[in-house]
């Protein structure tokens, strides 16, 4: 029943609620999560997104499958954006839509924190200053392990 | 069968992917990246800690200890950052 | 910071989201919740909505003010309508911004519980068949008393 | 002062809101359902369990125990089903 898009495009958020809950009166509650892409220090151009074509559907498929047998959902839809970000842009989008609010926001949670740990995704920064020299690859944090482990 | 690698694993290799036929002796994605970086530099330097490499078989994520007789596809990475 | 409204008319989500986020750089999570109006049974004409005009900001507001105190939020957006609100159709809106996604989520998830049991608005049920007499108030449900012993 | 009173309370007692002025002795919100309750068969059906019934002073929850002296508004409510 989820629906998963990898691609380089932005996404339309309230195109994407709607199409979970239009002609329905089924949804009582619908949660999005946007990722966005921060410039703490002002130095960043953009963030570029590499990913594993194939697995990184697969693995998103995987993770909403898993929320949709732990949570009685309406509608799960994610999308996952590779390619150069700017800073403020759109990275990832997860909606969940269920009778009750605890659904949603438990199925949205989860899915942000599997979709960290688990989906083929890789994030570099590359900075205004070309003499920074080679963008580096974002380093995982501890956080999203713990994170994750809230859920086992 | 096809080897794919990401991120930091492909910029130290500098190829993105290749076709690879390891020894039949080489079993388990472990003995595959022992394998790996006796190949050369570049992939002694993207193998230099195989602890911190991530390995998939088909697209599915597997451990260091897994086959892969049969793959066609195996893949290392890094720890992944998505989201 | 936060804002609330309270109001008859709907709302548009991508606009609050946009309102909440455009022209920065360090909002890294938007997390939306949006209540809809369900009819489980096929019978609803409308959900009437009363709300105490004057307290029913306040309440937010203070609740709003309690989730900033809690987490680093940069930006809270609150929108509670009342009246005549049919099946399908939207009831309330939450959205919170942060650096980081496990804010937004907590706060989201934290306004939606006390929304449901500290904002002076009532809720009852007008059905189709006139013949089913006066519209029947909605009960309190125990499972949000539950909801909100967690944030104690 | 000003009463209000909403949902099913509004309904038993028949309007929404009125002026009143209690006696000096009924100090507590508690003590001003009790002397609502007698002013009509309404009031006594609106106020026949007032464990259930959820006040305000100036437009802030209050328990039934708070009293309302110089209060501007006070309101009577069943418990909120917003959200």
């Amino acid at each position: 029943m989820a629906s998963v898009s990898v691609q380089s495009r932005d996404y339309d958020t309230a195109a994407e609620i709607a199409a979970l809950t239009a002609g329905r009166t089924d949804v009582g509650a619908v949660v999005t999560f946007s990722g966005l892409c921060r410039d703490d220090g002002g130095t960043l151009e953009a963030l570029e997104i590499e990913h594993y074509p194939g697995m990184a559907e697969g693995e998103i498929a995987r993770v909403c499958a898993e929320a949709e047998a732990r949570w009685p959902l309406q509608g799960c839809r994610v999308i996952h954006r590779h390619g150069a970000i700017p800073p403020g842009a759109n990275i990832v989008l997860v909606v969940t839509a269920s009778a009750h609010r605890a659904a949603a926001f438990a199925a949205a949670d989860f899915l942000m924190d599997y979709l960290k740990s688990e989906a083929p995704f890789w994030k570099r920064n590359r900075r205004r200053d070309a003499a920074a020299g080679q963008p580096e690859w974002v380093a995982p944090k501890a956080d999203d392990a713990d994170a994750l482990d809230r859920w086992r | 069968m096809k080897a794919l690698y990401f991120a930091w694993v492909r910029e130290r290799i500098g190829v993105a992917e290749e076709e690879i036929e390891p020894p039949a002796a080489v079993a388990t994605l472990g003995e595959l990246m022992g394998w790996l970086a006796g190949r050369g530099e570049n992939y002694a330097h993207a193998f230099e800690n195989p602890a911190v490499i991530r390995t998939a078989v088909d697209r599915l994520h597997a451990k260091h200890d897994a086959p892969f007789a049969g793959a066609r596809e195996v893949a290392f990475f890094p720890p992944m950052t998505g989201g």
